[in-house]
């Protein structure tokens, strides 16, 4: 059980931000929580692929040939690069609302309820 | 607004290292840690120094959004030409056209840790540069449309 | 009853999420045939010695396509908000 | 020539559009005409490779596309020990048909926008999102590799995003977009997980692969979860539909028509997770009647949000939460059924191919209603129905075209959305009585709603505000007219291709083993 403290950590990270996603009321928190789930999903990715023992999958002058999975690592690029452009877009979209109506707090967004 | 003539001093050092270092990011993708993306974040970085030690205004004024623009658009076409190249060599999309060649990074590989040559990987070390160039672009464009965003200069 | 809500969500979610460390065991996974074709295959098959590199851009080499064009979309979308508006469009007002 | 596209039309279908919408940046340079000319005409490309596939695979079986492989079809390479390494695109007729209908619209949308879009500014942007948004569905509905699946919803959700907050309009465009970006990429994420759980076990991305390794763990339920909990989010069903009305009020027009298909996309995304990679190994009753009732809720709750709207386009996107509910309903009540040939011969299939045909109808009836709404408010400016009236004098060609709309999705015939509606009917009812009623009665209140906002928008006396209000561009009416066109032909002519089309699809739903032997050879 204890050995598996990395997928705990995960799961963890992916709660807090959760967490965060409900209880802040500011639009950048939660698009920062929105990062935080983001990184618990990467770090899920990541452990999955561990060997005992396992070095880098990089043979350039490798201490040894028993490695780690390759494929979980190459997804979990895959997916930083993604969130990186995830973030950048809702931020985006973040910095336009809170210029046109003069705050970010997400109660305020009355503007679309019927 | 201007930051200290130390700061500036410093960035203005900085920059050639920065550039270099990104640079053997992107090409040693296929030998050590790194790659494409990585290569173009650094480089990427840069600009974003540039705008740390001089103020947005005068990074807008040398640093063109035609060229970044232009670069990613080349970095994409590059990318996607490359692996659509592979379907006249009668490979399927994607498929590794320039391996094992012998021409510019066509030289074969045996399986085992070796000390890693550069002329290796095929069509991966072109993807890298493609994707170096793209995520350049992308970046500093990134930056400088939601830097705009924030002073309000819409465009 | 709207935090009892929030807190029955998240306690459900505490379940789902903390569960994949009950099933899986760290370090010795149960099944890894791909990849060790991928470690065995993969300097002769796409001439990289960083494995990585050759999944991301060889074997995966069209997941990468897509992440270069989530990249791209992105771009696009924030110089879209940001642009401005051209004169003959007006701003309709919601009401 | 023709045999080179054919054998890469998988690949070609990706890589067209994605080749259009990276060019449109140095082609938009040109101007305007060329760059209209430029994005239909990669559009009209991409639905003819999409026919030829469908062809293709109609009269010759699924086809495999393995990127990066000598060949495409070996998806297995010799010493592998038979899983395929590379991305595998897995073409059955279930994909073929969503493809097919997808980039239709996505043609049809764009020749909207030529004429709905001329006067607003970043259109290269515009145009260039949409061929990505095409990009992105054609991308989930052909893929047979889970990450791959991921990454096409991320472009889709991104790009539908973006398209959402075209308008700006005061920052509501924006919060619009922000609450569809957040609460599609929230649902990425979930999917991601769930995918992650699923590599952690079986070592494996390829639906069929993980398919055939599948023991039904503590973990693949918890998997199951996140995915139908994401998937129904980005598919818009009831409790996790809040984006929708938002969302589809706030876009252009022709982007909203666009958006059904999307979010369709991942309706079709739920599918195939259900049927091809947890099939009969689910717990397919307790799973089933959660997908009815899912279904059930979207339709009611759906059409009772829609009747009190005042926003035209707001009540549409409540109807068309509703719809959705059909689609839900139909092929749930086949994944109850799953493990029952019987049951699944006398009314099963027929439940399954009512919900499947259903959702084209509801693609081309329902983006023919959201170009008509385009249509109303680019001609007058407003979308509250209170305002309107009238508009029957001036703009009569739209009027004709939103009561083909009308009628069909309230179900009338001669139009499709009769069709789809009555198989559903016929075997739900079969089925379980009360549910098949609910479905009527959901129908007969859609009809009520829709003649109210007829008689509000068309009807009455001329208006004089309204005095200078004309017919919409050609290229407009067009579109809305194709769309009309397609509405009638499948509901006059629904046997010829339920039995071409939607039935393979059906089958190669339920068929998991033929799914596996697909990819992985017989087994």
């Amino acid at each position: 059980m204890i050995e598996n403290i990395p997928f705990f950590c995960a799961g963890l990270l992916v709660l807090i931000g959760l967490a965060v996603i409900v209880t802040k009321r500011d639009l950048i928190k939660m698009v920062m929580g929105l990062a935080l789930v983001e990184a618990g999903v990467n770090l899920l990715l990541v452990a999955t692929g561990y060997i005992s023992g396992g070095v880098a999958p990089i043979f350039t002058n490798a201490p040894s040939t028993e490695m780690v999975m390759a494929t979980v690592q190459a997804m979990t690029l895959t997916n930083i690069v993604i969130g990186i452009a995830t973030t950048a877009l809702l931020l985006s979209f973040v910095m336009v609302i809170s210029r046109k109506y003069g705050t970010r707090d997400v109660t305020e967004m009355r503007r679309l309820k019927e | 607004m201007n930051m200290s003539n130390l700061v500036r001093s410093g960035a203005n050092i900085l920059m050639p290292f920065i550039l270099v270092y990104g640079f053997y990011i992107v090409v040693h993708g296929h030998l050590t840690p790194g790659g494409g993306f990585q290569g173009g974040a650094v480089i990427a970085t840069a600009v974003v120094l540039l705008m740390v030690a001089y103020s947005y205004e005068n990074v807008r004024a040398s640093v063109s959004k035609h060229v970044l623009k232009n670069s990613e658009t080349a970095g994409l076409l590059l990318f996607i030409g490359t692996a659509l190249l592979a379907l006249t060599a009668g490979l399927a999309f994607f498929g590794n056209w320039l391996l094992d060649l012998g021409v510019i990074f066509g030289t074969p590989v045996a399986f085992g840790v070796n000390p890693g040559d550069i002329n290796t990987g095929g069509i991966i070390p072109v993807l890298n540069i493609a994707v170096g160039i793209e995520v350049l672009g992308a970046m500093g464009l990134l930056l400088l449309a939601m830097l705009g965003g924030l002073k309000g200069d819409a465009e | 009853m709207k935090n009892a809500l929030r807190t029955g969500v998240l306690v459900v979610c505490a379940v789902a999420f903390l569960v994949a460390g009950l099933g899986l065991s760290f370090g010795t996974p149960a099944y890894t045939d791909m990849d060790d074709y991928m470690l065995a295959h993969g300097q002769e098959e796409t001439g990289s010695n960083n494995i990585v590199t050759g999944v991301v851009f060889d074997y995966r080499g069209f997941d990468t396509l897509g992440e270069a064009t989530v990249l791209f979309t992105v771009v696009l979308g924030a110089g879209l908000v940001f642009r401005r508006l051209g004169k003959k469009e007006d701003e309709y007002e919601y009401e | 020539m023709m045999d080179f596209i054919i054998a890469n039309a998988p690949a070609l279908l990706i890589a067209l559009p994605m080749l259009g919408a990276f060019a449109l940046p140095l082609v938009g340079r040109l101007g305007d005409t060329p760059r209209n000319a430029w994005v239909l005409g990669v559009a009209l490309i991409t639905f003819v490779i999409a026919a030829l596939l469908a062809w293709t695979v109609l009269s010759g079986g699924p086809v495999l596309y393995t990127f990066g492989a000598a060949s495409p079809a070996d998806a297995i390479p010799a010493d592998s020990g038979g899983i395929p390494i590379r991305i595998v695109f897995t073409v059955d007729a279930m994909s073929a048909f969503m493809a097919v209908f997808a980039s239709f619209v996505g043609l049809v949308t764009c020749l909207y926008s030529v004429a709905s879009e001329r006067r607003s500014s970043g259109k290269d942007g515009y145009y260039a999102l949409m061929l990505l948004l095409l990009v992105g569905i054609l991308g989930m509905v052909c893929t047979g590799d889970l990450f791959n699946f991921f990454v096409f919803l991320e472009i889709n959700s991104l790009a539908g995003a973006a398209l959402v907050a075209y308008r700006i309009d005061k920052g509501v465009s924006v919060e619009a977009g922000l609450k569809y970006g957040f609460l599609s990429t929230l649902a990425g994420l979930m999917v991601l997980y769930a995918i992650a759980l699923l590599y952690g076990q079986y070592d494996s991305l390829n639906m069929a692969v993980i398919a055939s390794r599948m023991s039904y763990t503590m973990l693949d339920k918890v998997a199951l979860a996140l995915f139908v909990a994401g998937l129904a989010l980005k598919a818009g069903a009831v409790p996790m539909h809040f984006w929708t009305p938002d969302a589809y009020s706030m876009a252009p027009g022709a982007v909203t028509a666009f958006l059904v298909v999307a979010s369709q996309a991942g309706l079709y995304g739920l599918f195939r997770i259900l049927f091809s990679v947890y099939g009969l190994t689910l717990s397919y009753v307790t799973v089933g009647w959660a997908v009815i009732i899912l279904g059930v809720l979207s339709m009611f709750v759906g059409v009772s949000m829609a009747i009190p709207q005042k926003d035209v386009k707001r009540l549409m996107a409540y109807h068309a939460v509703s719809q959705s509910g059909y689609m839900l309903l139909g092929v749930g009540v086949g994944l109850v059924v799953l493990g029952d040939a019987a049951a699944m011969d006398a009314f099963g299939r027929t439940a399954m191919e009512g919900g499947i045909f259903h959702i084209v109808n509801h693609a081309m009836y329902k983006g023919l209603l959201f170009l008509t709404a385009g249509a109303i408010f680019l001609q007058t400016g407003t979308r509250n129905l209170n305002k309107m009236g009238g508009l029957g004098h001036s703009m009569k060609w739209t009027m004709l075209f939103f009561i083909i709309g009308a009628l069909a999705i309230a179900g009338i015939p001669p139009f499709n959305g009769f069709a789809s509606k009555l198989m559903i009917y016929e075997s739900v009812f079969a089925f379980s009585p009360v549910i098949a009623v609910i479905a009527m009665v959901v129908s007969i209140l859609t009809l009520a709603s829709f003649v109210k906002v007829f008689h509000a928008i068309f009807m009455g006396p001329e208006q004089p505000k309204y005095e200078g209000v004309g017919e919409v561009p050609k290229p407009m009416l067009a579109a809305m007219a194709v769309l009309a066109i397609m509405t009638i032909l499948m509901g006059v002519f629904p046997e010829q291709i339920v039995t071409t089309v939607i039935a393979p699809a059906a089958d190669a739903l339920i068929d998991q083993g033929a799914y596996v032997a697909t990819v992985l050879g017989g087994i």
